[in-house]
């Protein structure tokens, strides 16, 4: 059997006596987009941050490549190649689009602790981003403030930054949330290219983009994944019309 | 209106040439004044660093500038007195040679620096604030109370401590000492700033989240800004000492973190320049203030409130005009 | 005084400057700048026959102003209508960084002869060695640290005032006296509270039940107060200047503790009285001034004093009063800017002190009567009525130290 | 050592504990609801002080002191508010800093102008200027004793006041969130004004209490603001619970620390040596408390987590 990129086991987490997780396994192969869907509060967000390391689970085990980094930091598994985006988007707004990513690049490199380089002067790091802005049609707003940037924009940024980290795998938080038609557009074609590059684990409640990108899609409710397949499989599913239509009805 | 860069230029020049007005007006006093600005200026960048541009509050720096202090105070307090120090189980010679002074100054407030940031970079906000705060206290209190170095009686240095060749009892040898420690310090700022380190924090300051993601840790950023820090202001502690020949817990105590703070808010935190401008306003105010009137710290208030409230971003936005004079908010 | 070719200069240099820098409006912010600088610019100062330039460096804002103001006050009714006198004064903010830069200033710009007028030990202490060093004659009107008694004693440092032990001394004498067998006694954990408690102890002859060192600015002394009611002590000695004696007394008397208590004048001075209030009466300390020392100078300071403040006269009033008389009587006799007469018409005290007798011991620190005193109500007016002399013409344990002769 | 010795420090603890409470009260509600870093608040207390001991002076009273010093504190407060405080909401913590450091100069050299350089009389009436006697041979001053009883009851009622009034479910409403506040149609203008003149009212009435068994002078709140500081900080900021068990916690600190480090030294140094460090180390002793508090708890003891 192929071996997962990404593979979550039994993995729980509470907030007092919510259960945000529970349980939950989960896993992510090489050229894949795996889409996660779920009502609000199934507890999506909080398994993006335990994988990124920005919350720490209570239970369970994250192996990126067969390596265990449950206990590493944020920044240990950044660099590592876990890359994400922010369901807001989260970028340095005080900096030029540029910088950012010669921050990034910066990061993923080590070094950072260097008081006397002038980052600024650093060929390759320029080179780089440009090819980087490139990739996300920015190049010619790099020298721009990013807090001029447009919403689009923004999130084409944050996307350059995740690419920056020479990723392994990309876990994307509602990138399409806030984006018009053609963005939306634009960002599926940009993923697609994507997941050649590094698998992604996409959370998105736009059921539009996810039913174009996904190759596989996963149904989350109350910290539990409910039911797990292609586009098809999950329409039919009991289980999921009760989730998503129970209430309505 | 000018430009940044032109003013800097001139605040340099200006200064270089203080002892030449000093001399021409016959008054060598005016040396020794702009000494203490200059001094208050390198303290003040030393803590810009962090709290402009790291966005790290320290209301405890009078803690490095007094421990500079106290370091240089007690070097010369036993090469005076042929007692060698004893620590445990080691033991040194003070000595009287400011370059020897200056390394261990810049060694132990480094070591202070890395000891008071560890456990205050755990807490962010006010609790930063009070944190750095008590550390400074702590230091206060022992000062008074531990006899052996005067106490609140303080040190006094009968000399000031020497540099071959150079008689630094000379107001004006001396203000070109400090004047090249300010240069040193403003040379050394500006590579933080254009480095991965100074970068870093920045971003750090802004957005913390952005930052772990691309694989920084901003705890080591802001530990390792804040020992620099630190270090910059023990070394402006140390010059303090050798101004006035004399070192007491007053350098130590609250007010003095204030005041550090103050002028870096008064010249304007987003540049590397602000603080001198700051120092420079505030003491040459107070000289004035104090010639005319004995109710002068009234006054004083007076002025600095008015300056927050309808100054934008310190006295340096007066002068130019760019994108800062708008406070960038995070 | 700006001399006329300094102008031309300063002007020829500025135009050159222009020329370098081609900006006007940089010439602008310069020009600016220097007219701050001319801030620094003294008036001239004539060299004439028997002037004096004296410069007081003391406390006038914030904590402790009152015994500033009271020194200031003192030595300008002194000097009053003396026509060699200029007198500089300025404030240290009570730190000792500010006092040794005000010094600096007064020596390097002002070119002061004297200086004087500094309050407080610690601060006395940054500033004296240096300045006598320069060769400025120091009058100290209160501070008197051991340590410039004894081997730091410099022939042109002179105390008008008492070494710091003096009063200390005269209340451990008075213990005797009164047959006090056993002493609790208490100051704050700074070199002079050390100091302080050492003086009472070389003369006290009884037990000393504790020996208590608070936090200097503490202002609640209940804990305290606690050991002293658990304590078999028959009496109090303390050593709280300011705001911490007031505080200490008037919480002895609301703890309904009934020990005799001695203090120095220091909390039971003038100033302070009325804000102690009745905690204080009869409460006896020491001094070696009072409001009602029977001698002809005292009763005209008094008289006059009250005259031109409308307020009664304090212990640092005095002070700084017979500091002034002092300087007058040298002036009499040598030109300040001999130095050599001038220092032995110092030392002589030719002068009609507040103190009655005064004299300088080798140390050049006063040698002196110390009288005990006793707060009392005049009217409604709290004040001091002296009820024995302590010590009898004490000069103080560091002259033997001093290596003047 | 005498137990009751030891229960009498304690009760001294406590009494220092609730003056600092009534301090912090105002601190750290006006932290909490407007987000404004308050250094003048020391100021009220001086304020405070001074206006009782002149209000005592001219009428003879005590107790019409006591409550001119409340009043005068909130008048101060509210007219400080209008003028200067109400523009720093908006501002970042540097300018709240230094505008209210600025706001301490003018008071402390105003209040200097108007009375003088030296303390004021300021003294309790007779019939409490006397001890208790307790159970267990206790003997206390009534005064204290009484302190003791005021703050606690200003404690209950800011309680109620917090927890089951409109204006408390408004604060607490403003706590929570400032744009919601004013979608309610709440005043946020007069309710800013009438924390922070509480506030202030509060700060002055402990400087009175406080004044008349220490000294009315210039300079007198720092050293308490200060402590004040130390005290929310321990707490964590906003919260009343928290100020109460912080000023307690310094209060009982800070007394014991004086009383008995010296003592727990001299078990393993010669008496002078003990004392010294003993009185060195207890001098420093809040601050330890409040660092080792913060090491352990980032945001206080009943702070916010995610400060």
């Amino acid at each position: 059997m192929k071996k997962p990129v990404l593979e979550i086991n039994k993995l729980s987490k509470s907030f007092g006596a919510l259960k945000a997780n529970n349980n939950l396994n989960l896993n992510l192969f090489k050229n894949e987009i795996h889409a996660l869907i779920g009502p609000n509060g199934s507890g999506k967000s909080t398994l993006v941050r335990q994988i990124s390391g920005f919350l720490k689970q209570d239970s369970g085990q994250i192996y990126l490549k067969e390596i265990d980094i449950s206990n590493h930091s944020a920044e240990q598994r950044s660099r590592m190649g876990v890359a994400r985006s922010f369901q807001i988007s989260s970028v340095i707004n005080s900096f030029k689009v540029i910088d950012n990513l010669r921050l990034s690049i910066m990061g993923r490199d080590g070094g950072y602790l260097n008081p006397l380089n002038n980052i600024y002067k650093n060929k390759d790091y320029s080179d780089e981003a440009y090819d980087l802005l490139k990739i996300v049609d920015l190049e010619n707003k790099a020298n721009n403030l990013v807090s001029t940037l447009s919403h689009g924009d923004k999130r084409k940024l944050e996307i350059s930054l995740a690419l920056s980290m020479k990723p392994k795998l990309f876990l994307f938080d509602e990138p399409m949330a806030g984006l018009d038609k053609t963005s939306s557009q634009l960002m599926i074609d940009l993923f697609k290219k994507l997941k050649v590059k590094a698998p992604i684990l996409l959370i998105e409640h736009d059921m539009e983009s996810v039913f174009a990108l996904a190759d596989r899609i996963s149904v989350l409710d109350y910290g539990s994944v409910i039911a797990s397949g292609n586009e098809i499989e999950i329409k039919s599913n009991a289980k999921v019309q009760e989730v998503y239509l129970g209430d309505g009805n | 209106m000018m430009s940044e860069k032109k003013l800097n230029l001139i605040i340099l020049i200006f200064l270089f040439l203080v002892p030449l007005f000093s001399i021409l007006l016959n008054n060598i006093y005016i040396t020794t004044l702009f000494s203490k600005i200059v001094i208050l200026s390198i303290a003040g960048i030393g803590l810009n660093l962090i709290l402009g541009y790291g966005g790290m509050v320290s209301f405890g720096h009078a803690a490095f500038f007094g421990l500079g202090g106290y370091v240089t105070g007690i070097l010369a307090f036993h090469f005076n007195n042929y007692e060698p120090i004893r620590i445990l189980f080691f033991e040194f010679e003070g000595t009287n040679q400011l370059l020897f002074i200056w390394v261990f100054t810049l060694i132990l407030s480094s070591i202070l620096a890395l000891f008071i940031g560890y456990f205050s970079l755990r807490t962010t906000g006010v609790y930063f604030i009070m944190i750095t705060l008590a550390f400074a206290q702590m230091l206060y209190y022992f000062s008074i109370s531990w006899p052996t170095y005067g106490g609140e009686d303080g040190l006094s240095l009968s000399l000031r401590n020497q540099i071959p060749f150079l008689n630094t009892m000379d107001p004006i040898t001396f203000f070109y000492i400090c004047y090249v420690w300010l240069i040193v310090t403003i040379i050394f700022v500006k590579f933080i700033l254009n480095s991965p380190l100074g970068i870093s924090l920045k971003a750090s300051k802004e957005n913390v989240d952005r930052v772990r993601s691309v694989g920084i840790n901003p705890k080591k950023v802001k530990l390792i800004s804040f020992i620099i820090s630190g270090a910059i202001t023990g070394l402006a502690g140390s010059l303090y000492a050798d101004l006035n020949r004399f070192v007491s817990p007053t350098i130590l105590s609250w007010q003095m973190s204030g005041e550090i703070m103050i002028l870096v808010i008064l010249g304007g935190m987003f540049r590397l320049y602000g603080p001198i401008l700051g120092a420079f306003s505030y003491i040459i105010l107070e000289q004035f203030l104090g010639g005319i009137t004995e109710n002068w710290q009234f006054w004083l208030g007076f002025i600095i409130l008015l300056e927050v409230l309808y100054a934008k971003a310190g006295i340096m936005s007066f002068l130019i005009k760019d994108k800062y004079n708008e406070k960038t908010s995070s | 005084m700006i001399k006329k070719t300094n102008i031309l200069i300063l002007k020829f240099f500025l135009v050159k400057l222009e020329e370098v820098l081609r900006g006007k409006i940089m010439m602008k912010y310069i020009i600016s700048l220097i007219a701050i600088l001319g801030l620094f610019i003294n008036p001239g100062f004539a060299n004439g026959h028997k002037k004096i330039k004296v410069g007081m460096i003391t406390t006038l804002s914030g904590g402790g102003s009152g015994l500033g103001i009271d020194v200031r006050d003192g030595f300008l009714l002194a000097v009053k209508g003396d026509k060699h006198f200029e007198v500089i004064i300025k404030d240290d903010q009570r730190k000792p960084d500010i006092a040794v830069q005000i010094a600096d200033k007064m020596i390097q710009s002002d070119k002061v002869d004297v200086l004087t007028g500094i309050i407080w030990s610690n601060l006395a202490m940054a500033v004296v060695p240096a300045a006598v060093k320069q060769g400025k004659f120091y009058l100290s009107p209160n501070a008197g640290p051991s340590k410039l008694a004894g081997k730091g004693c410099h022939k042109n440092y002179f105390n008008v005032a008492w070494q710091n032990d003096n009063l200390h001394e005269a209340a451990g004498g008075y213990g005797n006296t009164a047959g006090y067998k056993n002493s609790f006694i208490l100051a704050p954990n700074y070199p002079a509270g050390k100091d302080a408690l050492t003086g009472y102890k070389r003369f006290f002859k009884g037990k000393i039940e504790k020996e208590l060192y608070t936090k200097l600015g503490q202002k609640d002394y209940a804990a305290e107060i606690a050991q002293i009611r658990s304590s078999k002590a028959d009496s109090i000695y303390f050593f709280l200047p300011g705001g911490m004696g007031i505080s200490f007394m008037k919480q002895l008397s609301q703890s309904g503790i009934n020990i005799p208590v001695i203090g120095p004048a220091f909390s039971f001075d003038q100033g302070i009285l009325k804000a102690v209030g009745d905690a204080a009466l009869g409460v006896k300390n020491t001094s070696q001034w009072s409001k009602d020392l029977d001698n002809k100078a005292n009763k005209k300071f008094v008289q006059d004093f009250q005259k031109e403040y409308g307020r009664l006269p304090s212990l640092y009033a005095s002070q700084g009063y017979d500091t002034g008389k002092l300087l007058i009587s040298a002036l009499n006799t040598a030109d300040v800017k001999n130095q050599d007469k001038f220092r032995n018409a110092l030392k002589n005290a030719n002068f009609e002190s507040t103190r009655g007798s005064f004299k300088f011991d080798t140390n050049q620190h006063p040698i002196q009567d110390i009288y005990v005193r006793e707060v009392i109500k005049e009217g409604k007016i709290l004040t001091n009525k002296i009820i024995s002399t302590g010590l009898k013409s004490r000069s103080n344990a560091y002259v033997k130290d001093c290596p003047l002769k | 050592m005498e137990f009751q010795l030891l229960i009498e420090q304690l009760l001294n603890g406590l009494q220092f504990g609730t003056m600092l409470f009534l301090m912090s009260a105002g601190l750290t509600l006006v932290f909490g609801v407007m987000g404004l870093i308050n250094l003048a608040h020391g100021s009220f207390y001086m304020i405070g002080a001074f206006g009782a001991a002149l209000f005592a002076e001219i009428t003879g009273s005590f107790f019409i002191g006591l409550i001119s010093s409340f009043i005068v504190a909130m008048f101060a407060g509210v007219i400080t508010e209008i003028l200067v405080i109400r523009k720093l909401y908006k501002k970042d913590h540097l300018d709240q800093v230094l505008a209210t450091f600025a706001l301490i100069l003018i008071f402390s050299e105003g209040i200097r102008w108007l009375f003088g350089a030296y303390p004021l009389y300021l003294n309790i009436p007779s019939q409490l200027n006397d001890s208790i006697s307790l159970p267990l041979e206790i003997i206390y001053s009534k005064y204290r004793l009484l302190i003791i009883a005021i703050g606690v009851l200003i404690a209950f009622f800011l309680y109620i006041l917090t927890s089951k009034t409109l204006l408390g479910i408004r604060i607490k409403a403003g706590q929570n969130d400032r744009e919601m506040i004013s979608v309610l149609g709440v005043n946020i203008k007069t309710l800013y004004t009438i924390v922070f003149a509480l506030g202030a009212a509060l700060a002055g009435l402990s400087g009175a209490l406080i004044g008349a068994i220490q000294s009315v002078e210039v300079g007198m709140g720092e050293p308490v603001l200060i402590l004040a500081f130390v005290v929310i900080i321990i707490g964590g900021i906003g919260s009343i619970k928290g100020a109460f068990v912080g000023a307690l916690l310094v209060g009982v600190t800070d007394t014991l620390g004086r009383f008995l480090l010296p003592e727990l030294f001299k078990l393993f140094f010669d008496n002078a040596d003990a004392n010294l460090i003993g009185s060195s180390i207890a001098s420093m002793s809040i601050y330890i408390l409040m660092a080792i508090v913060l090491i352990f708890r980032p945001s206080g003891l009943f702070g916010e987590r995610s400060a």
